[in-house]
């Protein structure tokens, strides 16, 4: 599935719920799953920090596409990192630079991006950015 | 009784107001506090009717406004008992009077090898000057430890106290674990080996009777923000010997008495601290929030407190699996918790779907959590506008947030 | 044309008021200008809506503020043409933004035996902190003299650079005698010699385009108040490399990344600068200054204001006795004067009783009264609202003092 | 005549005018009214400093009254100068320790006195009547 298509489902997933309780439990549901990153890598160079919860991100390339991992301590922080993994992981690095992520906006998690949140999850999206755009960099000298 | 919640509650326009759909219940207080109607109809009037730059100037707006800003400073100095209003400067909160006194009085009598003396309970601006301070003139800071209830004990203070001792630092009232620390005594024993104390006042002028010249202080800040006043003033009280002795902090506008290219005279007391245009909207509506707490009086305030402290308390500790930090037997009514292994962030986020505000995180008190070994606490901090029901509401959210994480 | 001069008097509430009766005809703008409603509203409905502290919280309330805070420093940036809002640093005014350059930028690059360079007609507040600096690091203040009419010649201005020169200091706009200097060019010229330059806007922001980035400034300094927005806030613009090089100022609170006893990693920019809780009513409030000055347009008011300098400059001059200071080509509408031998502060009261607010004295620049020879002067500074028939009533009011003291 | 006597005197003398303009003008001329200090004094050691005009102030014994004299650079601060002489000058020194200066609001010119107008006028007040406890502790100790 394309980025945008991954996206749509995630909509759709969200738009069965009708309150703000449902939503939230369905996103620690997500946080609970076990830890999607290797603990190798849960140091401080992986670590993206935002003050009040911590997330630690990984990439890699394989196949053209990049394969991210990553946790945080808070659930709900894990929940939403969850998505953006399925949403961005095994993916083309264009399709990374390119994209938006209008989709957390529109199942109502905005608030939890905002600049201002420090939580380390606009830092995050900020990352796996770079990180495409870096493995792109490098694939193109060699 | 002459403590009328409902009259006070109806005060505060800002406790009309809905979030989510349901009536705000703000229990952040300790960041800063909501505003009674009397202090925002002194900033609109201000600027209405009187707005105007201060001293110096002949013309009726500034002669008046002059007035009524060194009036206020006179109230201010009445309001916590200091000997005269010269002992009073203004600034822009407790961050920076603090900063004024590390810089100006901590430079001129630190000496290399010299120590500090803080608590392991202050706030990062009670803690960070006075860690550079250290830092360039190679002194030492120390750090009087707290026990499990979060309380200083007199014998490790003392402990603490040497001849290197230069000046000591210390919160009246901590921010994280509400203790209210016994600073008279902690005063009087330093002044017995001739070291100056400074009070961090910012957590307690709202809710305690401040009598600066019993506690004999040297120096005491607070913030006007934190004691139901605008933003963007605060007060340094110090002793007129070691103001006349300091030198100048910020330089510039009004705290020079003449100046050449040569040399500069600086102005008498205040104005020698006070550099650049004051802060005349916010002064007044200190004065105007410092009237509010006078007529409410400070004595049922504190009654009144503390019934919401016992009532909150109570109230929490029947919750299984909530964990308390602060237990001291003086305390204002600050709630620091965790709710089982739940990280803050994720509590705080679900407690604000419920309308209620509460802070997460460390505080700005870094040192106090890892004395505890935590990430940081939730923290509802009262104030005089609060209710039983309030916190009746918070006790339902924290039920939620167990049962959502459980 | 698009300046309806009664529609902008309407917005500034304060005007409907009377002095000794009559109304208000207020020429005190360079000391600080009066606020239009939308500022006065954006800070009630600040403290009646949405006051909170900023940064770190998660509930609504914070989140929402801090929203509100950081979209007005992007428009500050906007507004002066900065390239990102981390360069833009919130101070409580000028003379702190400058303090702050002159204790952490100079203090940095200043050796015994260097120069600070500045120019005869500053501010104190632009001359007090380099002359302590210089003090304090054995340096030397160098001054560019101006000429009769209040102008610096860059002739001069280059004579005083020299090797040795490490930073200049200079005001876009002098207080007193109304001078535009040309400091892009000026800036330009010390660029070529590696100087770095620091500007005091103070006199600038509200009647000419300030564009940051066109004239390649170092450092920029600017304070709400002087420009129709709240008290007790100012801005620091800096290139990002300064800031990225410069130690912090003041210390603790939300200027902090990570605190313990042993060490204290800073916060990124902006808020490495920023200790203690921000002014948010101020900042929001000098957010809705910077909208009425851009709905109003820029180009507009300086039109305008140039219009009535030329009317009162042109009124003042006919007046037999009157001998104005400062009559620079390019000046704002400041009209500093005497008249005959009547000491400023006599006539200052005089007029004040026909209800005209100027001011009177050394304006904060007692260099610029040495070089004149005088104890002081009358100024009369204008604003947007001003208009000719409030410039007839002062030309009426000085007839009278010369009646009075002839 | 009693500083109280005095005062009442200046009362009625101003009572006479009906507006502010006419007050000024009586002010003006008595401001105008030669120097009433020996230049000789007019030395910064004698200087009152108010930072928008200037007043100087020097005061001797003789008879068991004080004796003062004053000048300043404005008209209108010697104006005022000149009525606080005549109240003040030759009278015994516990008199002008005890006196309220009450008249200067009665007509009209206290904004003149304000301690935030810095035109000297108080602390020439403050200093009169530390210079008359200066010469009866003197006094005494003879
Ligand atoms: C040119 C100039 N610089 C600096 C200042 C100081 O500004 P503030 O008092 O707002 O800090 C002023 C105003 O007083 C000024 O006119
Ligand atoms: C104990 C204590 N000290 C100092 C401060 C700093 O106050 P401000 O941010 O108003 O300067 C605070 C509040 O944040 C505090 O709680």
């Amino acid at each position: 599935m394309t980025i945008k298509e991954i996206q749509e489902q995630i909509i759709t997933e969200f738009g069965n719920f009708d309150d703000w309780m449902d939503r939230y439990n369905h996103l620690i549901d997500m946080g609970k799953s076990c830890p999607l990153i290797d603990e190798k890598y849960k140091t401080k160079s992986f670590l993206i920090s935002g003050c009040q919860s911590r997330v630690w991100l990984h990439a890699s390339m394989s196949d053209g596409e990049i394969i991210f991992t990553a946790d945080s301590d808070a659930v709900i922080t894990k929940g939403i990192v969850n998505l953006l993994i399925r949403v961005f992981s095994k993916q083309p690095a264009d399709d990374i630079i390119a994209a938006d992520i209008a989709f957390i906006d529109e199942i109502g998690l905005n608030e939890h991006l905002s600049p201002t949140r420090s939580n380390g999850l606009m830092s995050m999206i900020k990352q796996m950015k770079l990180y495409a755009l870096a493995f792109k960099t490098k694939a193109a000298n060699q | 009784m002459s403590f009328d919640i409902q009259k006070i509650r109806s005060d505060f326009p800002i406790l009309n107001r809905k979030v989510y759909g349901k009536p705000l219940v703000y229990f952040d207080n300790a960041a800063t506090t909501q505003k009674p109607r009397a202090v925002i109809d002194r900033i609109t009037d201000y600027y209405t009717n009187e707005n105007c730059n201060i001293h110096r100037g002949v013309h009726h707006l500034s002669q008046a406004a002059t007035t009524a800003f060194e009036d206020t400073r006179e109230q201010i100095a009445r309001f916590i008992n200091a000997s005269k209003k010269e002992e009073i400067i203004i600034t822009k909160g407790t961050t920076e009077s603090i900063n004024l006194i590390a810089s100006s009085f901590g430079r001129d009598i630190l000496q290399k090898g010299d120590e500090v003396l803080i608590t392991a309970m202050e706030h990062h601006s009670n803690l960070v000057p006075w860690q550079m301070l250290c830092f360039e003139k190679e002194a030492s800071l120390r750090v009087v430890p707290f026990n499990d209830k979060g309380e200083i004990e007199m014998s490790a203070y003392k402990d603490h106290i040497n001849d290197k001792t230069r000046i000591i630092a210390l919160a009246h009232v901590s921010n994280t674990l509400g203790t209210i620390n016994p600073v008279k005594e902690m005063i009087q024993y330093a002044h017995g080996k001739n070291v100056p104390v400074l009070i961090d006042g910012a957590q307690a002028l709202s809710h305690l009777k401040v009598d600066v010249s019993d506690l004999d202080c040297d120096f005491y800040c607070f913030s006007g923000h934190k004691a139901y006043g605008p933003m963007g003033v605060g007060v340094l009280y110090a002793k007129e010997k070691h103001l006349e002795a300091m030198p100048p902090y910020q330089t510039g506008g009004e705290m020079v008495e003449s100046v050449s290219f040569f040399e500069t005279t600086f102005n008498v007391l205040p104005f020698k601290f006070e550099a650049g245009t004051p802060n005349v909207e916010a002064v007044l509506g200190m004065g105007a929030a410092i009237k509010y707490l006078e007529e409410t009086g400070m004595e049922s305030i504190e009654d009144y407190e503390d019934d919401l402290l016992a009532y909150g308390t109570q109230k929490l500790k029947k919750i299984e699996g909530v964990q308390l930090y602060g237990t001291a037997c003086k305390k204002t009514g600050v709630l620091s918790f965790l709710i089982d292994n739940i990280h803050p962030y994720d509590a705080g986020t679900i407690i604000d779907k419920f309308s209620i505000a509460v802070r997460t995180g460390h505080h700005c008190a870094q040192p106090v959590m890892d004395r505890f070994g935590i990430p940081g606490t939730i923290r509802a901090s009262f104030a005089m506008y609060n209710t039983k029901e309030e916190i009746d509401q918070l006790v339902e959210a924290i039920h939620q947030v167990k049962k959502m994480f459980g």
